[in-house]
């Protein structure tokens, strides 16, 4: 730290680290190559079913990862819009005859549009008080699915039947769908806070003040990104209503706003990966314990609370951690290496 | 060619912050903005920066009103300022910290990120140049991939300082940059200072470290209680009267 | 009229829980900044052990109160030293915290679930007996209890904030954390006594309502949104405007779900909660934004 | 049809029920029979264990329906197993849904796949119910909804139809049995009462239908939240209306709430409560605001099968969460005409147990009015025969049998 005189650009070493594609690239699309082709090589209709709904609670997490993780934008309401893309998709398909892409395209288009109108008051609060205003969104939506019994079927819900809806070739097929939307999603995820874009929305996220004084466009970046995670949680309900084939309200409470934040956490906050990964664990958890018999749920609140004390960064950053830990013990010991 | 403050008055309710305030910040030369607590310097500051609106008067750079522009519009105008608190981009590493602050002019936009353009990765590979340039130029390469938060003092500082100069902005405004530095650090931080200013880069110095100050800036504005009280070279400001029963007054308060 | 007033009685009698709800809320808000979430389920434990201390063992009153406090102390030692005190030397970022509130409260959940039962049970009330008559304006002698107690713990509060040397140098931490410890100011044995009355309070609150609803696993949710929604619109300062606004929200649910809608009611209590964060002032919204 | 393979058939369901009544009482007079035209082949002599499935809430607030289902449920696997009527062992299988249908789903999905069973039954909440029931019929697997009464469940037009059956009768069976009560008064103003989860909205839309087919009106109702914290308005609005009657259509914990505060304005007015008045929420809260009220119940003290089966499940399980035996006993029935049509359809799952089913009659059923039955036929899969409904009330804080004489009628 000695600098008196600046150098010139000239002298500069042309190492890069961004930019140039990693190896990890190839991993990601042979990663996703084997997730859309899951469905041709698992035999079990069970371990299928349970794939899809990682997938669709994936997709949901992605779209909290996104506006929380990266954007620092707490929502305890993310099952509002997915019931917006479950219910707005049935009812299209069930009450007004429009056909299923089409009523999909629109479920997600209204799911990011409502997003969108919310984020607007949203923007004006921060951290807690975000979560608690989220924590009412949820809610109001959750009494309205009840209330609106004439379109929504009350707490009948509304029936749609796969095969009758979807043709019997595309029910065969579902689930290459709703994996190829899990990839989709991440792809979209991944571009988006790959490049300059993700390091922008860390800064907003950490600095609001700092990321506007480097020409950010904090508010907008907030907007459009919560408006994305709209439309993704959207996407999964879409997803969800067709693989239950049915939607109804208790699907789309409170509890589900939590259970996708609990991912979130278990998976890594501001992971990409960590939201399949937390999927996972919420879909998969029941089984390995079910040893535990009723108490089921306090082990887990408990496994939640210690993920939070001893790995911030959830099971990704944990293992993250631990490998860049092993890289750096290499390192000491191989002094020679490192330069 | 200059910023150019013009008769600006802040009022925060009843209170009067500043009150008819003029100067101007030459192109090119390292301005500083000097005063005792309380004296309206970071209200000075940031009603250039676009964090308050003055209730009077105007701001102009270049003969541009900036008056009140917010401040992600400031460094459209071609201003870029730092921060004395530094809070850290958590999970950015110093490289990626530095590259943040060129992204308002990378090109990358929100929609052809998504569609993950081949324009993006290279814009990505430019800012990745540029920054581990700028790191370089400041000598600060070695740290590029640490994190800010785990770095002393007075390396976050000059981390703030590359930030500003990633952005690319012809005028720099620094908040007190000196504060909090070891003499050694400081000393540094003077060189780089007076590098910057060889290359042409335009500085307004917002400092309380009256000895930092006069041993570097071409001019110098003392404000206190709101009001300017004098405005000149540093030499000139060393032997005046009122700056210097100013500080020795202030100096005993806070003692 | 009638009608009216006795809206009116129940409103207050219900907003004053709320208004607890607020207090408890507020307490640990001013001490460190955390929105604690763990709320609901903290009344609810307030709840399920008055029902275990008072109908399954027995102990009558008197001591089933002192254990529900013994209770609350060891809860509130739990949080404070199990869960948050950790978390913030890590260095936890907000975001963290909240959840970390969440998670607490989903334990507690799951613990009274677990140990004690999945339904809800009934509690004998304070005073047995008939309810109060007034004109035509009835009123059950738990309800009279719960507004009596809650403005008492309000102005004892009130008065612990702002009479005793504990209180005030608690909101000195508060207001800055720094500061008050270099004026030598213990500030983290502050903070644990904000969680001692904070954690009491709120339980005090599940004691006192048992009797009117009863005691069971998942009842704290729809209290502690509207005893969130009391400390927004109190304007997060006062533990005392928290319990005006508490009492407010209760009169406005009662008066909605007759004059408007029985159905649509809840969807106004969360929609006023929802217009409250958005019309804040500025100065509030942004004190709670990195704390 | 082969004439003695049906007549040993018919023999055989009667075993079951008689053996394994026996087992318990000893002095059960059964009498089971399936109508002709029953599928006739069988694997009879095979020791395999059949398994079946339940898919429930174990945890969480519907806990308290769902575990005494479950251990009606146990009961009946372990009488019909000691009782060696079946040729084959029973196996139930629980699995925890905690009510929540995207889970209630995978179970479906895990019941099928992974155990083998050869029908599923489904808990209390209609909304996973829904979810698991394309997953259960999709894969051609019976399913018998025991405790749920939205009258939506069973729908000619749902592609599961042909293999779901329900147990219970559902509400418009609920409500039109209940409005004899309305109908002798001859109230002048009935209102109703209900909270906002599925019981209490698909009762009011029964209590709306059935009330207008009988030219009754009801002209004022209220709603509230589950676990609401105060009925004061709802109670006044139905006050102000000049209710002389109250259909209250809420669970346990806010018909208890709804009582207390009838009571404490010192309202006199005639209250009929829905079946979740059988819960033990609604005692242990109301106290002795509950006392009086009238509710319909499946339980007939009379019936020698329902008092066997009550003294058998305390012995067993203790004072639960239900306390009235409701839940617990139609749990109970329908591992009994599950056995019965297995034997039926020589332990053929899917269609032929479908078949079988529907033409499945259990007489000494636990559940219902004596002289009653539960019985699936071709057209229709609700087992609950006419005169089936009982009506209890309270009596100082205790649940007592009210009439068991009042006649019902399946819609």
């Amino acid at each position: 730290m000695s600098t008196t005189t600046l150098r010139t650009q000239r002298e500069l070493p042309r190492t890069r680290l961004h930019g140039r594609r990693r190896p990890g690239f190839w991993v990601e699309i042979a990663a996703s190559a084997l997730v859309i082709l899951l469905p041709s090589f698992v035999a079990s209709p069970y371990l299928m079913r349970l794939f899809q709904d990682v997938a669709i609670w994936s997709i949901l997490a992605l779209s909290l990862t996104l506006v929380l993780g990266f954007t620092g934008q707490i929502s305890l309401g993310q099952a509002a819009f997915y019931a917006v893309g479950a219910y707005t998709s049935v009812i299209l398909q069930t009450a007004l005859g429009v056909p299923a892409l089409l009523a999909w395209v629109v479920a997600i288009v209204l799911g990011m549009a409502l997003a969108y109108l919310i984020s607007v008051p949203l923007l004006r609060i921060h951290g807690h008080f975000l979560a608690l205003g989220t924590l009412a969104l949820g809610l109001i939506v959750e009494t309205l699915l009840v209330q609106l019994a004439p379109i929504t079927g009350g707490h009948d819900g509304i029936r749609i039947p796969g095969v009758e809806y979807l043709g019997e070739w595309m029910q065969l097929r579902f689930p290459y769908i709703v994996l190829g939307t899990l990839v989709a999603a991440y792809w979209l995820v991944r571009n988006l806070t790959q490049h300059s874009m993700g390091r922008a929305f860390f800064a907003l996220r950490d600095d609001p003040a700092g990321a506007a004084a480097l020409g950010i466009p904090v508010a907008r970046y907030k907007t459009l990104v919560f408006m994305i995670g709209g439309g993704l949680a959207a996407t999964a309900g879409v997803l969800y209503a067709h693989h239950t084939q049915v939607v109804t309200p208790d699907s789309f409470g409170f509890d589900t706003s939590i259970e996708v934040l609990l991912i979130v956490i278990i998976g890594g906050m501001s992971s990409r990966l960590g939201a399949v990964v937390g999927a996972v664990v919420i879909v998969f958890f029941p089984e390995w314990l079910v040893f535990l018999e009723k108490a089921e749920n306090l082990v887990f609140g408990l496994v939640v609370l210690a993920i939070l004390l001893f790995l911030p960064g959830g099971v990704v950053g944990g293992v993250r951690t631990f490998f860049s830990g092993l890289a750096r013990r290499r390192e000491t010991h191989h002094p020679e290496v490192a330069s | 060619m200059s910023l150019i403050v013009e008769n600006v008055t802040k009022r925060f309710g009843g209170n009067t912050a500043l009150a008819d305030v003029s100067f101007e910040v030459e192109a090119g030369a390292l301005t500083a903005l000097i005063g005792p607590n309380g004296a309206g310097k970071t209200t000075m500051f940031n009603c250039i920066a676009g964090l308050h609106r003055p209730t009077e008067g105007k701001v102009s750079l270049d003969g541009r009103d900036i008056t009140g522009l917010a401040p992600a519009k400031i460094l459209d105008a071609g201003i870029a300022r730092t921060f004395q608190l530094v809070r850290s981009f958590r999970e950015l590493t110093v490289l990626e910290t530095v590259m943040v602050a060129g992204h308002w002019r990378s090109g990358q936009s929100f929609w052809n990120s998504i569609l993950a353009s081949p324009g993006t990765r290279r814009s990505d590979e430019r800012l990745e140049e540029e920054a581990r340039g700028t790191l370089h130029a400041l000598g600060l390469e070695s740290l590029a991939d640490k994190r800010v938060h785990e770095l002393p003092y007075g390396q976050q500082r000059l981390i703030e300082i590359a930030k500003a100069l990633m952005t690319g902005a012809k005028t720099l405004l620094l908040d007190e940059p000196a504060a909090g530095l070891h003499p050694e650090e400081a000393l540094a931080l003077r060189g780089l200072l007076a590098a910057l200013r060889e290359r042409g880069t335009t500085i307004l110095l917002v400092e309380h470290n009256m000895p930092f100050v006069l041993s570097i800036a071409d001019h110098v504005v003392v404000l206190e209680f709101g009001h300017k009280i004098a405005d000149g070279s540093a030499a000139e400001i060393a032997k005046d009267q009122r700056v210097i029963d100013s500080y020795l007054g202030k100096e005993e308060d806070v003692a | 009229m009638s009608t009216f007033l006795q809206l009116a009685v129940s409103g207050v009698a219900l907003g004053s829980i709320y208004g607890l709800i607020a207090l408890g809320f507020l307490v640990i808000y001013h001490a460190t900044g955390l929105v604690n979430f763990a709320q609901g389920q903290l009344l609810m434990v307030g709840a399920m052990a008055t029902y275990l201390l008072l109908m399954q063992v027995g102990l009558g009153y008197p001591l089933t109160i002192a254990g529900v406090i013994v209770v609350a102390l060891l809860l509130a030692l739990l949080f404070r030293y199990g869960l948050h005190r950790p978390m913030v030397s890590r260095g936890a970022p907000t975001t963290n915290m909240v959840v970390a509130t969440i998670a607490f409260g989903l334990v507690l959940t799951a613990a009274a679930e677990l140990f004690i039962g999945n339904t809800k049970y009934g509690v004998d009330p304070v005073f047995p007996g008939a309810p109060l008559v007034v004109g035509s304006v009835s009123i059950q002698t738990q309800s009279l209890l719960i507004v009596v107690v809650a403005w008492a713990l309000v102005g004892a509060i009130w008065f612990f904030f702002t009479k005793t040397l504990t209180g005030v140098s608690l909101r000195a931490v508060g207001l800055n954390r720094t500061a008050a410890a270099v004026s030598g100011v213990r500030v983290s044995r502050l903070i644990t006594i904000a969680f001692v009355i904070s954690v009491t309070v709120t339980v005090i609150g599940g004691m006192l309502v048992a009797p009117l609803i009863g005691a069971g696993p998942e009842m704290g949710l729809a209290i502690a949104v509207k005893g969130f929604a009391a400390a927004v619109i109190g304007g997060m300062s006062s533990v005392y405007r928290g319990m005006v606004a508490g009492v407010a929200i209760g009169l406005i649910e009662m008066l909605s779900s007759y004059y408007i809608s029985s159905a649509y009611a809840p969807v106004i209590a969360y929609a006023i909660l929802f217009l409250a964060l958005v019309l804040m002032p500025a100065r509030v919204r942004q004190s709670g934004a990195h704390a | 049809m082969n004439n003695t393979r049906m007549l040993r058939r018919t023999m055989a369901v009667g075993a079951v029920a008689l053996m394994a009544g026996a087992a318990f009482a000893g002095c059960a007079p059964a009498s089971s029979n399936t109508s002709p035209g029953a599928p006739a082949d069988g694997g009879e002599g095979s020791s395999e264990t059949i398994r079946i499935g339940y898919i429930g809430p174990l945890t969480g607030g519907s806990a308290s329906l769902g575990v005494p289902a479950q251990h009606g449920f146990e009961l009946a696997v372990e009488h019909i197993n000691a009782s060696g009527a079946l040729d084959r062992e029973i196996e139930l299988i629980s699995v925890d849904d905690e009510a929540d249908p995207t889970k209630s789903a995978a179970a479906a999905q895990r019941m099928i796949d992974e155990e083998n069973v050869i029908a599923v039954l489904g808990g209390p909440n209609s909304g996973p119910v829904l979810a698991n029931n394309p997953v259960i019929t999709g894969a051609g697997i019976v399913q018998l909804i025991t405790i749920a009464q939205a009258d939506g469940l069973i729908d000619p037009a749902s592609p599961g139809y042909d293999l779901t059956f329900q147990v219970t009768e559902n509400n418009t069976y609920n409500v039109g049995a209940t409005i004899q009560f309305f109908l002798e008064a001859d109230y002048s103003t009935i209102c109703a009462v209900a909270d906002t989860t599925e019981y209490g909205q698909s009762g009011l839309t029964a209590i709306q239908t059935v009330f207008a087919e009988n030219g009754l009106e009801v002209s004022a109702t209220a709603s509230h939240e589950v676990n609401a914290t105060d009925l004061t308005p709802q109670v006044l609005t139905l006050r102000d209306a000049g209710c002389d009657s109250i259909y209250l259509y809420s669970y346990g914990q806010d018909a208890a709430v709804f009582m207390k505060t009838v009571n404490q304005i010192g309202w006199d007015v005639d209250v009929i409560g829905g079946r979740a008045l059988n819960q033990a929420a609604f005692l242990s809260i109301a106290g002795e605001a509950g006392d009086g009220l009238i509710f319909p119940s499946v339980i007939d003290l009379d019936k020698p099968e329902a008092q066997e089966f009550i003294e058998a499940y305390n012995a067993e399980y203790g004072e639960d969460d239900d306390p009235a035996h409701t839940f617990s006993a139609l749990a109970y029935d329908s591992i009994f005409l599950l056995a019965a049509a297995l034997d039926a359809s020589g332990y053929e799952g899917g269609q032929a147990l479908a078949d079988a089913l529907s033409e499945t009659t259990l007489d000494n059923a636990v559940a219902g009015r004596s002289g009653s039955s539960l019985s699936f036929t071709e057209g229709d899969h609700r087992a609950p025969s006419d005169n089936f409904q009982t009506f209890w009330t309270i009596e100082n804080g205790q649940f007592a049998m009210y009439r068991n004489d009042l006649p019902s009628k399946r819609p």
